[in-house]
């Protein structure tokens, strides 16, 4: 594919219009920060976000920076750096809409998805208040079963955006995401995914047996766009470690609306030295 | 590699365990609930761990390490012990293959059925306390068939009458699909077994230095306590150097400020 | 896992009861043919094989040799080299049951098995004879759509065995198939897979990326044997072609029983130079 | 790259196409199939071929080289213009994604219909003739835009009344979930199109060297027939080289028989 290659994240970031069903990846598929900071940048609104099958400064950033209605997910933390202030404060306020779901739940929706089913059976969540609380879903009898035998029908997830931080790419679109395997059905659902990589390479990761088993095909691909360390100040597979410190005082400042805002100020839409050094 | 290359295996030492340490405070918590979800795990053929589960990550390390090759053990986060070439999805598709045999389940509270809440306090959704969330608990735990509940802190906070929100369901309807559920939880405390036709928790054992008293003092939910309480059983001293040795260095990989914080000989040495 | 590596295709051959349900894969996935071979001389009858999602020479050779009681299957088809004699003789005679399916109804049905959900819906086959002939199969309303709208529901399909051929393996029994993706689901569905390969080397291939991203882990594995050209004299990936001359040769002694029979005496069964060279 | 380095595209020349042939022998019937399979799949996003399919494979690769790298090609059995690496369920993941603009189906019957059937002529299952197998026409005939029915022989014997077994039928009731369906069918003798409402195939263009009546006589189901039946428009002599020096390479890599067969000389000189 021509044109897919773009110049920098705020272009990216430019093609997510407002109200769009937008998908992130578990942070250890790979995050782009460096996107999501171009995201709250352009000041996108409405977001319907899903994340596959949780999230963490991603999702907290966007549900801080006023960016999302809507979040589906099967938790929201930041690991070692404990819970996740902005998006507990908008849980806690009611101005966050929350669809609690188990991982495999998402997983599956993101599935069928992909497989354009309309809807995937799922073994589980029966009895559970995940289940009680989401009307989405619905339980049925089995109908391969002769006894009774209920089971939750998960709908299809069909995001408008998958947004992904990978390791490479090439000139063509195709993506490398080696074992992150969730990425392939989080792209087949998707209309389009847009990526952010490490580093855009010479060639076609297709063509060798090496790389083609780990490269998501361009036809996935609606846009990306080189982002070196584009998941600062999250690790980012083996490649680079947490930036601990970073994180340390986002978790400080983000116990505050105004700490948070400052926060923002500093790192992403202040237009200062140390916001445009992020990029 | 069924024995450690330091010290043999004597399972004869472990009717006296005690008498192989060289003082009380030479064993420490985290290396004992190793042990005792490493014993949990026996016979176990593929386990796994969740995130940021270091000591359930050591009882799985462990655990293989005992097993004699039998066991393969998938620790979330780790390179080296990471069994899954099929994305985020192949843990929860290995539970309902039946593959998967154990696995791990915390809880912002547990009550004495076994439900599980993992969401928060308070009326949902605008709980008073908002916890991330429900990860796989609400699937897992209908699938694995030894679910090992497992909480560092041993509180009425924790340990609740009923939950504020059920994550997952300790028990179920029998016209509902469940080849798993709470197989054993282990404390700081004590180890208690469940079971499901009562929907009660009993308590198997009481850690050294602690009391029946002092469990019930601090459990939110009646258990059924038989008449003698055996004391927990401690690792003996060939399975606590493999612990310090081995262990310590293989889960470090993934936790390594828990092997700072745990092991720190073993840590500086390395 | 220790004790998976086998000395022999025969060997590995045991392992499958009379009656099994075995899954095996398209030719382009790569196919145990000296593994079949041993199967046809260990005897193995009433086979249910499944085809992921059509077969050739490996399934007409076992039907040939009166192995298989049903198959399902999206097509038997000797490709370039015509129609599958012994597969055509025993569906005109009545001695073999068939499924007749469509690619990716097979491919729904092991994912199903796969996700251990009792069955998935999927789009299509709605008004023709392949739905038609399959009382397995079944239609219903999607629960998630207001108007009319009929879906088929393909049950799981769960085999007792999954047979492979692939490049390498190591001494855990960790496999690599490339590019071959459709194995993990196979497996997955399958209670254990048994697998041929090239060559079985050293060290750990779950522990290098390069090689990690295309394993099958060893947890789905039943066992596995070193068989060089194990493929043969099918293609195998882009290893070796087809041995077109033998199978031209196949193709005229196949025609007839007992022309099946003299090819089976001289390289399956016969005991003789051939038969021992093939494997 | 839009044009050929050799002979730079002339869509002027266009109208009068045949004038640009040396020889009427000059074009091959192979030849002309892949230019108007290429034509047919003008505007599409993504398209694939199935197994066995060297001239729509051929067609494929022409018609994105038309494209100007707006179009994606997937050659089943090419490791070269491979696009799948999430293993055999892929493409028809594309179909259901509504990724997948055109596919290409050919049948032991095709009736007035546009129903299918690759499974056998007689009774079912215990068929007089049995074919391979329905392969994944019963889902993508549903699910794909553009299918381009295909074969390369055209007789009462492929194209009858009604088939003896339904593969995938040409048109479902309004209720059945459907995206996709015939689009066209192209034979050595002519182009047909397909009217999905009345349910029946008409002549879009005869090539030339050939009649409707031709046509009409080797068919075995009723077709609409306008007043005036074209000649199909024989490629230019810059299509021909681009499909004689380019097409052919590329198509050698997954068809060399055919290559070989159908572009002799291409192939001597590589």
């Amino acid at each position: 594919m021509t044109g897919l290659v773009h110049d920098s994240v705020d272009s990216l970031a430019a093609l997510i219009p407002d109200g769009a069903k937008v998908a992130i990846p578990a942070d250890y598929t790979g995050i782009a920060m460096g996107l999501t900071r171009a995201m709250i940048r352009r000041g996108v609104r409405d977001l319907y976000l899903v994340c596959l099958p949780t999230c963490g400064l991603q999702g907290d950033m966007l549900i801080g920076a006023g960016a999302v209605k809507t979040i589906e997910t099967s938790a929201v933390t930041l690991g070692e750096f404990g819970g996740a202030p902005r998006f507990q404060a908008a849980v806690g306020d009611g101005s966050l809409t929350i669809k609690d779901a188990t991982c495999p739940a998402i997983h599956a929706g993101i599935q069928a998805g992909q497989k354009g089913i309309p809807y995937m059976p799922l073994r589980g969540m029966i009895g559970s208040d995940v289940l009680a609380s989401r009307d989405d879903w619905k339980v049925m009898q089995n109908p391969f079963s002769d006894g009774e035998d209920p089971i939750v029908l998960l709908p299809a997830i069909k995001p408008d955006f998958a947004l992904i931080h990978a390791k490479k790419a090439d000139r063509h679109g195709n993506i490398y995401i080696g074992l992150r395997r969730e990425v392939m059905a989080l792209a087949g659902a998707s209309r389009q995914t847009l990526v952010t990589v490490e580093e855009i390479v010479d060639g076609n990761l297709l063509r060798d047996d090496a790389t083609a088993t780990g490269t998501l095909p361009a036809l996935y691909v609606g846009g990306v766009a080189e982002a070196k360390q584009g998941a600062w100040p999250l690790a980012f597979w083996e490649e680079y470690a947490t930036d601990e410190a970073h994180m340390t005082s986002y978790v400080a400042a983000a116990r505050s609306p105004e700490g948070f805002k400052a926060y923002l100020d500093e790192f992403v839409t202040g237009g200062g030295a140390r916001a445009a050094a992020a990029e | 590699m069924n024995s450690s290359p330091v010290v043999a295996r004597a399972p004869q030492q472990r009717s006296d365990p005690v008498s192989d340490l060289s003082a009380p405070d030479d064993l420490r918590t985290e290396e004992l609930l190793i042990t005792l979800i490493a014993r949990l795990l026996e016979g176990c053929r593929l386990v796994s761990c969740g995130a940021s589960s270091p000591i359930p990550g050591g009882g799985c390390l462990l655990a293989r390490q005992q097993s004699g090759g039998a066991m393969q053990v998938n620790v979330l986060g780790s390179r080296v012990n990471n069994l899954m070439t099929n994305g985020g999805v192949e843990l929860f598709d290995w539970a309902a293959q039946g593959r998967l045999d154990a696995f791990f389940l915390g809880g912002g509270q547990i009550d004495g059925q076994a439900n599980i809440n993992l969401v928060g306090v308070g009326d949902y959704p605008q709980a008073k306390i908002r916890w991330p969330g429900s990860f796989g608990s609400a699937y897992l735990y209908y699938l694995v068939p030894r679910v090992i509940l497992f909480r560092e802190e041993h509180t009425r906070r924790v340990f609740v009458e009923k939950v504020d929100f059920v994550s997952t369901p300790g028990t179920s309807d029998p016209e509902v699909y469940r080849t798993g559920g709470p197989h054993a939880l282990v404390s700081p405390l004590c180890q208690m077994g469940f079971d499901k036709d009562r929907k009660k928790f009993h308590l198997v054992s009481v850690h050294p230095g602690h009391t029946v008293e002092e469990v019930l003092d601090n459990t939110g939910f009646e258990i059924d306590v038989p008449d003698q309480v055996p004391e927990t059983v401690l690792p003996d001293r060939a399975t606590l150097d493999i612990i310090r040795q081995q262990i310590s260095l293989e889960i470090a990989e993934t936790y390594p400020r828990f092997a700072a914080k745990v092991f720190p000989d073993a840590m500086n040495a390395a």
